[in-house]
């Protein structure tokens, strides 16, 4: 018991009877330590993290989110993988032997083909018994990257990635193949998923042409489906998990039962309460430390603010990975008792969920108590943008009102102060957003100052007035103009974001009502776009600008294919300058094309860009080589702690303060002895 | 017509409401001893809801009109309270301590330094002005749900137990049922189905709350029709809906004042909870505590949100408590018992 | 006495009947199923995608029974699956919703009988002590306390707590549920205490109401005349009359251990029933909803029976025929 | 005969509309061993609670305010709880007016009976349930075993009443308070149940303070009369000579309204007006509202007690001043067995 010492030592000279032995009673019957852990981990080099909900899946080919991708990464293992400290991110070969080599096909294909490395394991699992009895793992090989991608290509598993991946040859002709044989015959659709993709025969830009040779052939003008290559979607994934996990006779689903060849392997999933991730011993770094494969051993180079931050270590440096043994992940619904947690020293690192960092952290800097406490703080600007935006088919604000809704959301823009957002909702985290590039993506431009995202009120009047709306009053009504700001957040702190907007628009006399409604009836207006005012955020994929000007390219339109271009933003210049950019590699040529585009944005304002999220890590002094890394990417295997020092620590913060309960019994006996005695003394 | 000149109009009515019931009060022996008794023993309570009454009252009456809101280009457009104007234009930029003259982190000076009794939230706005709006939601969520309810409880209760039978039967089945759906369930579940607005709040706390006073008006409506004098009226030929207007109505009075004020508290703190759910009512008190939650585990702790709305918020329940165990003792002894 | 119990449940199988009737009015007919599969898919699903997962729910067939499909259909459906526990899966996620439930009692259980029991075994002696105190300063003040007590909302009881007792005085876990049994005491305490306390102020009043009117009975008068003592009275004449109005409330309160407690479970941490149900609210699971609401009505159902077969033990008067 | 209890200005108040009101008022009697002292008056008259204020078991609010209660010479007020609580239902024992509600209807009736017996008697249950029976035998309980057995619901309200005469005097006492023990029952039993109370009282040789307003009981049990009014015993003597030569204007107002006395074919004589309640109780003699012969004295002074003889006492400006009627009614048949 880690609050035993304190316990005994304040009892330790109460032997007559009295508080002191409720005192005791009560400690011993409730245990009284707040250590939420079993005292025998102390001494484990167990990493403690959370989790608020439970992913809705953990396959890798649906898995979209940030808390899937902290299991799916660590489980999952990709051909390649970004390199941990160098920026900006640089894609390192991971389980395959190198970066691949690139030639140009074809008018306008390439072909990129990729070697596996050889005598590569997947994780101890009762499912490989289907490819021969007692067999528990198996080689990797890239036929299992085949058919993971013919998953992702198959309409049923309904992978949210089909979109970019159709830049591969034949793609969206295998799902086509694959759907119109299932209609055709009911029969095959109940046919184990390799044997129905081996039946309709090879997506075409895909060819295994060795066991551990894959080569694939893609549209010239999407370089990026590399980095598709660092993410879970493309791991090679088991025939033999897909059709074992399915779901029937007590057996799990591949949903909630990975299986894969990463570093660590989930020993253990409570969606409600808990989940832990082991290391895996068949992972190719552990079995082979000799091969020093560049995703298996502690990196040697990295940014000069790294060897400032300890993160060369020569102790580390060229380690064989992983360090931690084990990470434990626990749910945590509410931020405060996980952040309270972390101060107690029971989680090792906030970094998980954002809403606790803010609470300790002023202008910029750690308070106080934290530093005390040895708590470090990491900053990094995630790729990430966050945005109000506008639906460009309203009749009010959007296109459709020409010049006078232009100049509406001109002037509406002018009064959002995101310096003063990012002050009263996270501390002033958070850069102030330009365009929609973040900075760390090529097309950022520091000097870049837009000038509808200055705070100018005079100059928001003079536009309210000139689009025929002065001092906010529609000449229809009379009345000042109502709009409407749809959102599906009913949460407290949701509320007081909102509130912030629409007193910023009062100023103007434009009156937005918030709608804050459930999630189904939010959907139902975005699908009958029924919507004005919306609030979103992305999150890039890679580190392309590709990725984030494509959420309003025409194409994505929700309102024409159902994409993410929720402001169903259409410019026929602007697409035209997308698509060129799109295939352009970085260079002066492109950024040109960049600027053009964000010219665009600038006047045309489909969007009130807000922020660029800047990720404020905070760990622990005996947790060592963290970085932050934007990318929704796994580092765990990075990392390492001295549980020496941490159980340390815990126990000289978490000494039980027991004088209010002997406070609280001297007054309770103080308050009722009087009564009790006379009540007594009147009955004699 | 607009919701502010209804919300005036409302209060007009109740106002009226409440002068005439004082005459019936007054002019009734056993009413207005009573209330003397009740005087006597809950002085400070019944002051304390009074004064809640009144800042509600502030907050209903308004009209369009005045100058005064600050940046705020469209209040002058919209209907403002009394309580709204008192308080308009003294907005901060984000938090102030009670009574501060600078902004509690940053230091910045304040627009209005020390005019802020109660501190100011996250977004500058005045405390006290958000607690004392609460008031009035407080009591909206109350009165407007018993207002459903217990004319529903007292339609479907007195007509089964006064003509039992078949629609006993059908009222019983009815009341079985909704009581046997666990209550907060049901309430949440009827909110989402509803979709979040104060009246379906409302009315989903009516539909799990009228089974309770429902099967209490039943039973005693079955002991009153039993009584003589109303099998006398029966047996003179006086008319059913006479001797239920006449005999049976009146009678249950004292029980939809108690179940009214008992209830009252339950439901205030139900819709705390439900805000917890995000389906609360906006502006209440509940809403209030669960935007404050977090504001805990800032450091150095922003304590005057969380305070204030907890106390407003407690100081209510515990006054309408300390009100309904004395009405309890003073009209009735055992019958609603039970109700505890 | 088996006659009677017979023709309770049967009653008790009609209003059961008849809740499910109602759930199917609320959970149907004003959600479409459409909506749900969206909520539960993605927005960017095609329709194929969305028709396969309302067939895999059974959210595929006509609402009400019709020309050609007088069984075949949402209502029957509902029915058969509620009546034979067949709950099916979660809409939000597809893990089969019995599993889940099966997966929470164990930790609601734990949380919810400890808070039982406890309370028992705080609030009946509290009232008594209060009871047999009656008229002095102590009543009053008690009286006070109570209402004090009953006055403060839940959430505040809940988050003072954690920050207080679990943050500042590190008594206890702020939060959190572990299977160890060792462990999970420590996560237990501090809900335990919260749920004490926020619900002590009501028990001891009431109880108290109760001893008192039953110890200004006549038999209590004629217990006196005897030579009886005080505590003897309240032990022996007094509890044992009382029972009968405490059972109501106590044994009626018993099936709904099972379903465990919304708000200590999810501010706590503790994977139980409770925090299953607010995840379903929160995610829009009406699948869940459904079933726990479902489930609470039979349990309720059940506890009615319960306690009046128990009225028959503790009262003589009571016959059940 | 040895003096048994002796009660000497009793007073019991209650606050009422904040002021405490003497519902018993310097009250003052005796009883001798072997006797039977009834205490008679209308209802609201301050009866019972003399008997509940012999016994220390005035409810709350109320409480004995001064006076001596004195057993065999040894005062029950200075006595502490556990004293007192040997006393009640060891030495003094009282059966109650309403059968109906004065058992444990949770508990069986030999058991209640078995506790009075054990909570004075260091016995064995199974000594003390043979005992229970004897005692039903004793008072006239058919089927003694079942009833032993039985809830009192099971019971009519004369055999409850006779379970609770056996519960008083299972531990034979010295003193029996008998408040109304026939009022709830039918005539009949009423009869039985008084004729076995004397029985028992002759086979115990036990005292009994007998609390009625039946003045026809009164005639056939009692030795000595105690009338009460108002809070205060008004007059007090032996049987024949209250029954027979009453005093006091209101014992000859209550003699005459005695159905048995009245004349046939005329109306029954009443006491005009009603009896005052507590809070409205006049200063002086307390019956001067309603009194024929009030004079101003009566309703400025409180009445001393004017001794007739040895044993008859009044408290009367009247009778002191020699103002009084003749003492009404006469001899009462029967008053002379």
């Amino acid at each position: 018991m880690t609050g035993g010492a304190g316990v005994s030592g304040t009892l330790r000279g109460a032997r007559r009877p009295g508080p002191a032995w409720v005192v005791m009673l009560v400690c011993t019957l409730l245990a009284c330590t707040n250590n939420p852990y079993p005292d025998a981990d102390a001494d484990k080099k167990i990493l403690y993290t959370s989790f608020r909900e439970a992913p809705r899946t953990l396959d890798p080919a649906v898995a979209y989110t940030t808390s899937a991708h902290a299991i799916t990464g660590a489980v999952y293992e990709t051909l390649l993988e970004y390199h941990y400290l160098k920026r900006p991110y640089t894609l390192i070969p991971g389980l395959a032997a190198g970066l691949p080599d690139t030639r140009s096909d074809a008018e306008g294909v390439t072909v990129y083909r990729f070697e596996l490395r050889p005598g590569v394991l997947y994780q101890e699992d009762p499912s490989f018994g289907l490819g021969g009895a007692g067999r528990t793992t198996r080689e990797v090989s890239t036929a299992d990257i085949e058919f993971q991608l013919m998953r992702l290509a198959d309409p049923a598993v309904n992978s949210p990635v089909v979109e970019p991946l159709s830049n591969v040859l034949g793609f969206r002709d295998f799902g086509e193949r694959l759907r119109v044989r299932r209609e055709a015959e009911p029969e095959f659709a109940t046919l184990p998923a390799h044997e129905q993709y081996a039946d309709v025969g090879p997506i075409e830009g895909v060819v295994v042409d060795a066991p551990l040779g894959l080569a694939v052939y893609v549209a010239s003008d999407y370089p990026q489906i590399l980095y598709w290559f660092a993410m879970p979607f493309t791991t090679p994934m088991p025939w033999e998990a897909v059709q074992y996990y399915d779901g029937e006779d007590g057996r799990p689903r591949l949903a909630d039962h990975p299986v894969g060849a990463g570093p660590y392997v989930l020993a253990e999933y409570d969606k409600q309460a808990r989940y832990v991730l082991d290391v895996n011993p068949n992972w190719y770094g552990v079995r082979h430390p000799e091969w020093k494969a560049p995703a298996a051993t502690y990196p040697s180079e990295g940014e000069p603010e790294d060897l400032a931050a300890g993160r060369l270590d020569p102790a580390y440096v060229g380690r064989p990975l992983p360090f931690i043994e084990r990470l434990e992940a626990r749910r945590e619904k509410e931020a405060i008792p996980y952040f309270n947690k972390f101060l107690q020293g029971y989680y090792d690192a906030a970094g998980v969920i954002r809403e606790s960092f803010d609470k300790v952290i002023h202008e910029g800097g750690l308070s106080d108590e934290m530093a005390r406490r040895g708590i470090s703080l990491e900053k990094s600007v995630e790729p990430t943008v966050f945005y109000i935006g506008f639906n460009m088919d309203d009749e009010v604000i959007g296109t459709v009102a020409q010049e006078p809704g232009r100049k509406l959301r001109q002037a509406m823009s002018l009064v959002v102060d995101t310096e003063e957002y990012n002050r009263l909702f996270s501390n002033g985290r958070g850069v102030p957003a330009q365009s929609p590039l973040p900075p760390g993506i090529f097309g950022y431009d520091p000097d870049y100052v837009n000038p509808y995202r200055l705070v100018d009120l005079e100059r928001a009047r003079g536009l309210m007035k000139a689009a025929g709306y002065a001092d906010g009053i529609d000449p229809e009504t009379g009345k000042p103009l109502t709009l409407t700001f749809d959102t599906p957040d009913t949460s407290a702190q949701g509320r007081l974001r909102f509130e912030f907007f629409t007193h910023a628009w009062r100023q103007l006399g434009i009156d937005v009502e918030v709608a804050a409604t459930n999630y189904n009836k939010f959907q139902e207006k975005v699908r009958n776009g029924a919507y004005q005012i919306f609030m979103w955020g992305w999150v890039a994929d890679y580190p392309d600008p590709e990725n984030f000007l494509f959420l309003l390219w025409s194409d994505m339109a929700r309102s024409a294919s159902g994409g993410p271009n929720t402001a169903n933003f259409k410019h026929p210049r602007y697409d035209e300058l997308y698509l060129e950019m799109k295939s352009k590699p970085n260079g002066e040529e492109r950024m040109v094309l960049i600027r053009e585009m964000t010219d665009i944005l600038q006047r045309e304002r489909p969007w009130i860009e807000l922020n660029h999220a800047e990720d404020y890590a905070l760990f622990h002094d005996w947790l060592s080589n963290v970085k932050p890394f934007g990318m929704s990417f796994p580092t765990v295997k990075y990392r390492d702690l001295d549980a020496g020092a941490r159980t340390r620590q815990r126990e000289a913060w978490n000494e039980p303060v027991l004088w209010p309960l002997y406070a609280l019994i001297i007054i309770f006996v103080a308050v009722t002895v009087p009564g009790v005695v006379t009540f007594i003394r009147e009955r004699q | 017509m607009e919701a502010w000149v209804f919300s005036n109009i409302v209060v007009a009515i109740l106002i009226t409401a409440a002068v005439g019931l004082t005459g019936v009060v007054l002019r009734s022996r056993m009413w207005s001893n009573a209330f003397l008794s009740l005087w006597r023993r809950r002085r400070v309570a019944i002051i304390a809801i009074g004064f809640y009454v009144l800042v509600a009252l502030l907050d209903s009456v308004s009209w369009v009109g005045g100058e005064q809101f600050g940046e705020d280009a469209v209040a002058k457009y919209q209907a403002q309270s009394i309580l709204d104007r008192a308080f308009a234009g003294i907005r901060e930029r984000s938090y102030s301590a009670p009574l501060a003259s600078v902004e509690f982190y940053g230091g910045a000076p304040l627009v209005h330094p020390g005019r802020h009794l109660l501190g100011t939230d996250l977004l500058g706005r005045d405390v006290l002005h958000l607690a004392l709006k609460g008031a009035r939601v407080a009591l909206l969520i109350g009165g407007l749900t018993s207002l459903i309810a217990i004319p529903l409880a007292l339609l479907f209760g007195v007509s089964a137990g006064y003509f039992g039978g078949r629609i006993d039967d059908f009222v019983f089945f009815i009341m079985s049922t909704l009581a046997s759906m666990p209550g907060l369930l049901l309430l949440i579940t009827l909110i989402m189905v509803m979709g979040k607005s104060t009246f379906s709040v409302c009315i989903a706390l009516a539909v799990t709350g009228w089974v309770g006073f429902c099967r209490v008006s039943r039973g005693e409506t079955i002991k009153l029709r039993e009584l003589e004098y109303i099998s006398a009226a029966r047996a003179l030929g006086v008319g059913e809906m006479r001797i239920i207007f006449r005999h049976i109505l009146p009678n249950l009075a004292h029980l939809v004042i108690i179940t009214f004020v008992l209830m009252f508290s339950g439901l205030v703190l139900s819709e705390a909870i439900l805000s917890w759910l995000g389906i609360g009512v906006d502006g209440s008190w509940g809403q209030m505590i669960d935007q404050a939650r977090d504001e805990l585990s800032r450091d150095p702790i922003v304590w005057w949100n969380i305070s204030a709305a907890g106390s407003a918020l407690f100081g209510l329940i515990l006054a309408v408590n300390f009100v309904g165990d004395a009405l309890r003792d003073v009209m009735d002894p055992r019958t609603l018992r039970e109700g505890e | 006495m088996l006659a009677y119990v017979i023709r309770r449940m049967a009653y008790g199988v009609i209003v059961v009947l008849g809740v499910l009737f109602f759930l199917f009015l609320l959970f149907f007919t004003v959600t479409s199923p459409d909506d749900v599969a969206r909520k539960a898919l993605g927005e960017r699903v095609p329709e194929a995608v969305v028709e396969q997962w309302k067939v895999n729910h059974g959210y595929d067939k006509p609402l009400f029974p019709e020309p050609g499909a007088w069984t075949d259909n949402m209502l029957v459906e509902h029915y058969r699956r509620m009546l034979t526990f067949d709950f099916g899966r979660s809409d939000a996620d597809d893990t089969p919703i019995a599993d889940r439930l099966r997966a929470g009692v164990g930790p609601s259980l734990a949380l919810t009988v400890p808070l039982f029991t406890f309370s028992l075994l705080a609030s009946i002696p509290l009232a008594l002590l209060v009871a047999l105190f009656r008229d002095t300063y102590i009543d009053r003040m008690g009286v006070v306390l109570c209402v004090l007590a009953m006055s403060v909302s839940i959430l505040l009881y809940i988050i003072g707590a954690q920050y207080l007792i679990g943050r500042l005085l590190h008594w206890f876990p702020i939060s959190g549920f572990d299977a160890d049994p060792r462990v999970v005491v420590r996560f237990l305490a501090l809900p335990l205490l919260v749920g004490l306390v926020a619900g002590i102020g009501g028990d001891v009043r009431f109880y108290r109401t109760v001893f008192i009117e039953e110890s200004n009975t006549d038999f209590v008068r004629t217990a006196r005349a005897k030579g009886c003592g005080e505590a003897r009275i309240m032990g022996r004449h007094v509890l044992r009359n009382s029972l009968i109005p405490i059972l109501t409330q106590v044994v009626l309160a018993i099936p709904f251990l099972f379903t465990g407690s919304l708000l200590l479970e999810s501010f706590f941490g503790i994977p139980g029933l409770g925090a299953i149900t607010v995840d379903a609210i929160n995610g829009n699971d009406f699948s869940v909803l459904r079933t726990m609401v479902y489930i609470g009505s039979l349990l309720f159902v059940g506890g009615q029976i319960l306690t009046d077969l128990s009225y028959g033990l503790v009262d003589p008067r009571v016959r059940l025929e | 005969m040895s003096r048994l209890l002796s009660v000497e200005g009793l007073t019991t108040r209650f606050p009422l509309a904040g002021v405490h009101v003497p519902i018993v008022d310097e009250s003052t009697f005796a009883i001798d061993r072997g006797e039977v002292l009834a205490l008679v008056g209308e209802s609201g008259c301050g009866k019972s609670m003399t008997a509940l204020s012999i016994m220390r078991l005035v409810p709350k609010p109320g409480r004995i305010h001064s006076g001596r209660v004195e057993l065999l010479g040894r005062d029950l007020l200075g006595l502490s709880v556990t004293e007192m609580r040997a006393v009640r239902g060891g030495r003094i024992s009282m059966i109650f007016q309403e059968p109906m509600t004065s058992l444990n209807p949770v508990m069986r009736c030999g058991d209640q009976v078995v506790e009075a017996i054990r909570l004075h008697d260091e016995v064995s249950r199974k000594d003390a349930l043979a005992r229970c029976r004897e005692l039903f035998v004793q008072v006239g309980i058919p089927d003694p075993d079942a009833r032993l057995r039985a809830y009192p619901h099971q019971l009519s309200g004369g055999l409850k009443q006779r379970v609770m005469i056996a519960m008083a005097l299972s531990t034979r006492p010295e003193l029996l308070i008998a408040d109304e023990p026939t009022t709830a029952l039918d005539v009949t039993i009423q009869a039985q149940i008084l004729r076995q109370l004397l029985e028992l009282r002759r086979e115990i040789g036990m005292s009994i303070l007998l609390i009625t307003h039946d003045l026809g009981i009164v005639n056939e049990l009692a030795d000595r009369v105690a009338v009460m009014y108002a809070g205060r015993i008004i007059e007090q003597g032996e049987r024949t000579d209250v029954l027979g030569r009453a005093l006091h204007p209101y014992t000859q107002g209550l003699l005459r309204s005695m159905p048995a006395l009245a004349t046939p074919g005329r109306r029954l004589p009443e006491i005009p007006g009603v009896v005052p309640s507590p809070a409205e109780w006049p200063m002086g003699c307390r019956f001067a509202t309603r009194c024929q012969l009030a004079e101003d004295r009566c309703r400025r002074e409180v009445p001393g007690a004017t001794a007739r003889s040895d044993n008859h006492v009044a408290s009367c400006h009247a009778v002191e001043e020699g103002r009084a009627q003749a003492p009404a009614g006469g001899e009462p048949e029967g008053a002379a067995r």
